[in-house]
């Protein structure tokens, strides 16, 4: 039993913290879960140490030595036996689904006092709209130590909003709404993943939660949600948002064809449109074919951009027109 | 086992109808029975997918259905209703037909089912060109502008085009198995005249009948719940 | 009619294992002339007009009771082998914990968040939010 | 080979005399007589070539996969470096990986192989009740499957075999023939079912009794009673699909106000009672290995057999499982939960009861017994991390992550395919007249069982850390474990490269393997290897046990033991 108590030390040493095998527990659900996933752990070893470890001693001790027919018991069956070995585990899955279901209670209901984020999901970036601040972000920026509930819904396909850090998921649907919250125990940055398969770009659909103190917060909100303030040059902002919004998933900048146009050289150009007319790119295009991206299709290229409307604002829409200025 | 069995077993000789890798005819038989029960198991099962996407549209649009099925003509659907149950007894019939050995009542009886299989689907082709015509049509193609053209009531609440969706899949899928259960019957015929079948040997007779019963028996289903229903 | 038919089908049962069991002519004419009855009468049903949830209890029930008739003498299983009644009930039981798993999720959602609910507390689908933007 | 070119006149004149009766793979000749054979043997050994097949190009899009996920990691810059393949053509190879797996392999490859073949012979009958139907569900596999991979020069389908919507009604690969492929393939289960069924209850010989079936027709009867009442549910929900992208009936589709959530119902209705349409049937393959190789008694027979029915139809009632996160309600994921965890003691029962067969026996550790240990090892890895998934907040936390692909590749490949070699180990000299190789045997079971853990069982770490499934790049931080997987999974492929080889060796020069070379009890080896056309030379009449073997002494105190 030394060794088993060692482990079960060593897993809880390990457990507080990111180890290589398990993220860090970043919120209060992320302690819960562990601890019953360790506990399932053990049991697991337990029923798998008893089954593979008699497995392995009746091959060494029940190998047939030689040629000869060697005489075996004639037990069929022990019905005390069989029992046992329902009625155990029996119970300890009664018992683990309870605990699990306790745990899972408390992830499922949102605290009264949470604040609210909405969250739309679209191939293949996340939006956060913060309805009281009218704030629209790329990341998803919280003050530490406050319960946030997220209202979830895609505009597209399933996706399916995960944090590790907090060991909350929940799927994105399109046409309806899903709710997830988690309160932020520290200052830190977590990853999210899409976990719902949602087509080429699926493994990109990434985003951060970014957890900042109240005052910093504070700050972030004052300042419409931009991190830099004015201080960094529109153009700048414009490269910045191209990334985390999701256009570089489809247009790229450096003159070569993806899904979408190249931005390349996409400033002031002449365009061919897909109903045959044509026009010049310049600023009042480039909006609208953000805002209305079937508006005025470039001919040879698919329309199936979606509309940006309601979740870039009119400074952003400037600063990506001024970055796509700068790519000569 | 049963005696007769073991019977035909001692006695060496094979029966007409009876495929090499059985013992008795109330082997082979049975087995029929006992497989077409299987397959009808598998439709009931088959069909609870469309029922169950009634279900839920039902539970989503309650509204849509009350007002969408005024659109469908209950008369036409009752007659085709009484089409199915006559055929229904006919079918039964034939195989009666065969328990008692009469060839002109199996002959006849199957004639009529088929007769009235094909009066329910001419029924079914009216009631269909009738919607295509005033755009009553599934999903996309759903024109509600066009039915109100033709002095349809298609201001439908909720979502109408689910609606007809629901009702041309499940009609149309039931309509599909009436068209099988029709060919079978002609084969049926074929089989009645070579003089196949008699009281003895009819188990497939007997298949066709319960796989047409068992169309009945949707309809049953689809009818007051696409027709009727308030 | 029913006794006699009781008898009539004792007396088959006891015909040997195999035996086709041959139903008088009566028997198919009174359960098709049973189906017909109750299809005018589950047609009347919905004339007259019954308030919303009797309506569709009713045209159920007529319908279940219409669909007994048929499996039971159309399709032999009163007199046939148990275990094919055994493999139809079956069946109809798989359906029913299809319909009922599935309806129970979707009646029930949005009881801990009141957002993930497809209805709003009069009963009205909350899907405008949706069906607009489209 | 002398004998066989001799003309059809001699071969029925042998059959008269009995013992010279040619084998069924000699008894006719010529391409159209496998090509239009309703003989069961001979359509399991077809289905048998087509679903090794059809493993091998699985096999090869797993290794395409994995080769993927070794090379650099590509993080969320601008800069998207594909090493291998783009995100397209990574989404279109799991997908098919999976597809072709599931659909072509798994489902179809213990029942629809050995279960034709062995079946009628473990019953002692001349065939399966319906023989022709038996031959059409054979085409309709090969059509199916044929269609399926046809959606790979259509430009294949990238939605994952799970198909989801509204992904899949909306996606612009070709969803449809690979969905009409699927929906053929399943009728291909569906009329098996039913075969199988009839062939159980009215194909029994003389003295057969339900508790003398050898264990795997009670595995076999379980999984067609499955494949009857679930698969139907799928081709209607493949229609629905398929009509949903045509003519749009708007219950799956958010944007015709229907609930995609909804598609997840119908699927696992029947998704879910297919993992035991694929697991249950090497239940019975290793009910019969350990208990021939420990020539003794099964341990708990009616224990084993009647959990296999209660599996089967607690299956039906767990499919929510799959949907905790989907959105679904809370009440829905708080039943289905509860449900899942009480399917879990049928099978802690098995797993225990084949355990205990072994105690006080006698066991013959031949390269089946090897797979069939092996089998317990990674089976029980598989089931007990079920137990994560099945818990309501672990699984919030797992779901969708590698841990979920490491979980059911446990029980899928570890569980069923390690199930089926091993099978193959078995039968093969049945089959073929020929023995294998046993040291190559043991050597491919080596390299298979490490391969198999190095390349799942990281996995499982890699789940646990958050790395979602279905990723063509991933963060840096999961590539030691990547790449660790990778390797297990190239050492995988050797080992099932080694058993290829002796295979074909032992084809061409095996060793003549006699009637019975287990000295097993149940039916199938009382006749020749390989059997005569009809079977038995005489209708066999049974008189005891599947499991009656001369070692057991009788003598014994059965509470002592040993």
């Amino acid at each position: 039993m030394n060794l088993g108590s060692a482990l079960g030390y060593l897993m809880a040493q390990a457990s507080n913290t990111a180890s290589w095998w398990k993220p860090v527990q970043a919120s209060p659900h992320a302690a819960s879960v562990d601890n019953l996933f360790n506990f399932i752990m053990y049991l697991s070893f337990f029923f798998f140490v008893l089954i593979v470890g008699a497995m392995v001693y009746f091959i060494v001790k029940y190998r047939r030595k030689g040629n000869g027919p060697e005489k075996t018991s004639p037990i069929k069956g022990n019905h005390t036996l069989e029992i046992i070995w329902s009625v155990i585990p029996g119970i300890l899955l009664v018992l683990i689904f309870a605990w699990g279901f306790k745990d899972w209670l408390a992830i499922a209901v949102v605290p009264a006092n949470a604040m609210e984020v909405r969250v739309t999901g679209q191939k293949w970036n996340w939006t956060y709209t913060y309805p009281k601040e009218g704030i629209v972000s790329a990341d998803l920026v919280v003050p530490v130590g406050q319960p946030i509930k997220l209202i979830m819904t895609s505009s597209d396909v399933l996706h399916s909003y995960y944090i590790p850090d907090y060991r909350i998921k929940r799927d994105v649907v399109p046409g309806k709404y899903t709710v997830l919250w988690f309160e932020p125990k520290e200052i830190a940055e977590h990853q999210v993943y899409c976990t719902e398969y949602c087509g080429t770009e699926h493994s990109n659909m990434l985003s951060k939660v970014k957890v900042l103190t109240s005052a910093k917060y504070e700050e972030w909100v004052a300042n419409g949600g931009d991190e830099d303030g004015d201080s960094v040059p529109l153009a700048d902002k414009g490269k910045k948002l191209y990334e985390q919004r999701g256009c570089n998933a489809c247009h790229s900048i450096d003159g070569s064809r993806k899904v979408g146009p190249t931005w390349k050289g996409a400033y002031g150009a002449e365009r061919k449109f897909a109903d045959g007319s044509s026009g010049v790119a310049d600023e009042n295009y480039l909006r609208e074919s953000i805002l209305v991206p079937n508006a005025k299709v470039v001919a040879t290229y698919p329309g199936v951009m979606p509309s940006y409307q309601g979740q870039l604002n009119d400074k952003q829409l400037e600063a990506i027109i001024e970055y796509m200025k700068t790519l000569k | 086992m049963s005696q007769q069995s073991s019977h035909a077993a001692t006695a060496g000789h094979h029966p007409k109808y009876l495929a090499h890798h059985f013992e008795s005819m109330d082997q082979q038989n049975s087995s029929g029975k006992l497989g077409m029960w299987l397959f009808l198991a598998q439709e009931v099962l088959f069909f609870s997918g469309l029922f169950m996407a009634y279900i839920l549209a039902r539970i989503f649009y309650p509204e849509t259905f009350l007002a969408a099925h005024e659109l469908l003509d209950w008369k036409l659907g009752a007659l085709n209703t009484v089409f199915l149950l006559t055929s229904s007894l006919t079918m039964a019939l034939a195989v009666r037909g065969a328990q008692v050995n009469s060839q002109k009542q199996m002959y006849w009886n199957i004639v009529a089912t088929l007769v009235l299989g094909a009066a329910f689907l001419v029924v079914k082709y009216f009631e269909y060109s009738h919607k295509l015509h005033d755009g009553l049509l599934p999903g996309h193609f759903f024109d509600a502008a066009k039915a109100m053209h033709n002095g349809v009531p298609a201001n439908i609440p909720g979502a109408p085009a689910i609606f007809f969706a629901i009702y041309f899949v499940m009609t149309g899928t039931h309509g599909l198995h009436v068209l099988i259960g029709m060919g079978l019957m002609l084969w049926l015929l074929v089989r009645i005249k070579r003089g196949d079948f008699n009281s003895e040997n009819h188990v497939y007779l007997e298949n066709v009948g319960l796989y047409w019963h068992i169309v009945d028996l949707i309809w049953i289903f689809l009818f007051p719940l696409l027709y009727l229903v308030r | 009619m029913f006794e006699k038919f009781k008898n009539k089908v004792l007396q088959s049962q006891a015909a040997e294992h195999g035996e086709a069991h041959v139903l008088p002519l009566k028997t198919y004419f009174a359960v098709f002339g049973s189906l017909l009855v109750l299809t005018v009468l589950t047609v009347l049903v919905s004339v007259i007009g019954l308030p919303a949830p009797a309506s569709i209890i009713v045209a159920m029930v007529v319908a279940i009771i219409k669909a007994t008739l048929v499996v039971l003498w159309f399709m032999h299983l009163k007199f046939d082998d148990r275990f094919y009644s055994l493999i139809f009930v079956i069946s109809i039981f798989f359906l029913v914990l299809f319909f009922v798993f599935t309806s129970m999720d979707v009646l029930s959602r949005g009881q801990v968040n009141p957002e993930e609910s497809f209805f709003s507390q009069d009963g009205t689908l909350l899907r405008e939010e949706f069906t607009k933007k489209k | 080979m002398e004998s066989n070119r001799n003309s059809q006149l001699q071969s029925a004149q042998a059959a008269t005399s009995g013992g010279a009766e040619p084998s069924y793979l000699t008894a006719k000749r010529g391409i159209w007589s496998w090509l239009a054979t309703v003989d069961h043997k001979r359509i399991g050994l077809m289905y048998l070539v087509g679903v090794l097949g059809f493993f091998a190009v699985g096999g090869i899009l797993a290794l395409l996969v994995r080769t993927q996920l070794l090379g650099p990691t590509t993080g969320f810059s601008a800069a998207k470096q594909e090493w291998l393949f783009s995100g397209d053509t990574y989404n279109k190879l799991f997908t098919l990986h999976g597809a072709v797996m599931v659909f072509l392999v798994i489902i179809p490859s213990i029942p629809a192989s050995l279960g034709n073949f062995f079946l009628p012979l473990m019953l002692g009958a001349k065939d399966v009740a319906f023989p022709k139907l038996n031959l059409m569900s054979f085409y309709i596999y090969i059509f199916g499957g044929a269609l399926l991979l046809f959606s790979i020069y259509d430009g294949a389908v990238d939605t994952g075999w799970t198909f989801y919507t509204p992904y899949s009604s909306s996606s612009s690969s070709s969803v449809v023939s690979a969905v009409l492929g699927v929906f053929i393939l399943g009728f291909s289960s569906i009329l098996t079912g039913i075969n199988f069924i009839v062939t159980i209850h009215k194909m029994r010989a003389p003295g057969q009794t339900w508790i003398r079936l050898p264990l795997f027709v009670w595995a076999q009867y379980a999984t067609s009673v499955i494949q009857v009442l679930a698969t139907p549910v799928l081709a209607i929900t493949l229609m629905l699909l398929a009509i949903e992208r045509t003519i749009g009936v708007g219950i799956f589709d958010p944007k015709l106000g229907g609930d995609p959530v909804l598609f997840q119902h119908f699927f696992w209705f029947y998704s879910h009672p297919a993992v035991y349409i694929m697991i249950l049937p090497a239940f019975g393959v290793i009910s019969e290995i350990i208990t021939v190789n420990s020539r003794k008694e099964i341990f708990g027979y009616k224990a084993i057999a009647l959990s296999s029915v209660a599996i089967a139809v607690i299956g039906f009632l767990v499919w929510g499982h799959h949907m905790f996160t989907s959105g679904q309600s809370e009440l829905a994921s708080a039943v289905f939960s509860f449900l899942t965890f009480a399917v879990a003691v049928p099978t802690a029962i098995k797993v225990f009861s084949w355990v205990a067969t072994m105690y006080g026996g006698s066991l013959r550790m031949n390269s089946a017994m090897w797979y069939a240990q092996a089998f317990l090892f990674l089976f029980t890895i598989g089931g007990l991390t079920g137990l994560f998934l099945g818990t309501l907040s672990v699984d919030i936390h797992l779901h969708d992550t590698y841990f979920v692909v490491a979980h059911f590749h446990y029980v899928m490949m570890g569980g069923t395919m390690t199930a089926f070699v091993g099978a193959l180990h078995h039968w093969w000299p049945k089959m073929t007249g020929r023995m294998l190789n046993e040291f190559w045997g043991k050597v491919s079971c080596f390299f298979v069982f490490v391969g198999f853990n190095l390349t799942f069982f990281s996995q499982f770490l890699l789940g646990t850390k958050g790395m979602p499934r279905r990723y063509a790049n991933y963060l840096p931080e999961f590539q030691n474990l990547h790449q660790l997987s990778t390797y297990g999974s190239y050492i995988l492929g050797l080992g099932f490269f080694i058993t290829l080889l002796y295979m074909i060796q032992s084809l061409i020069n095996g060793k003549k393997a006699p009637a019975n070379p287990w000295e097993a009890k149940s039916l199938e080896w009382e006749t020749d290897s390989p059997p005569i056309e009809h079977n038995f030379h005489t209708q066999p009449i049974v008189t005891h046990g599947p499991y009656d073997f001369p070692e057991i002494d009788h003598s014994m105190s059965t509470r002592g033991g040993h």
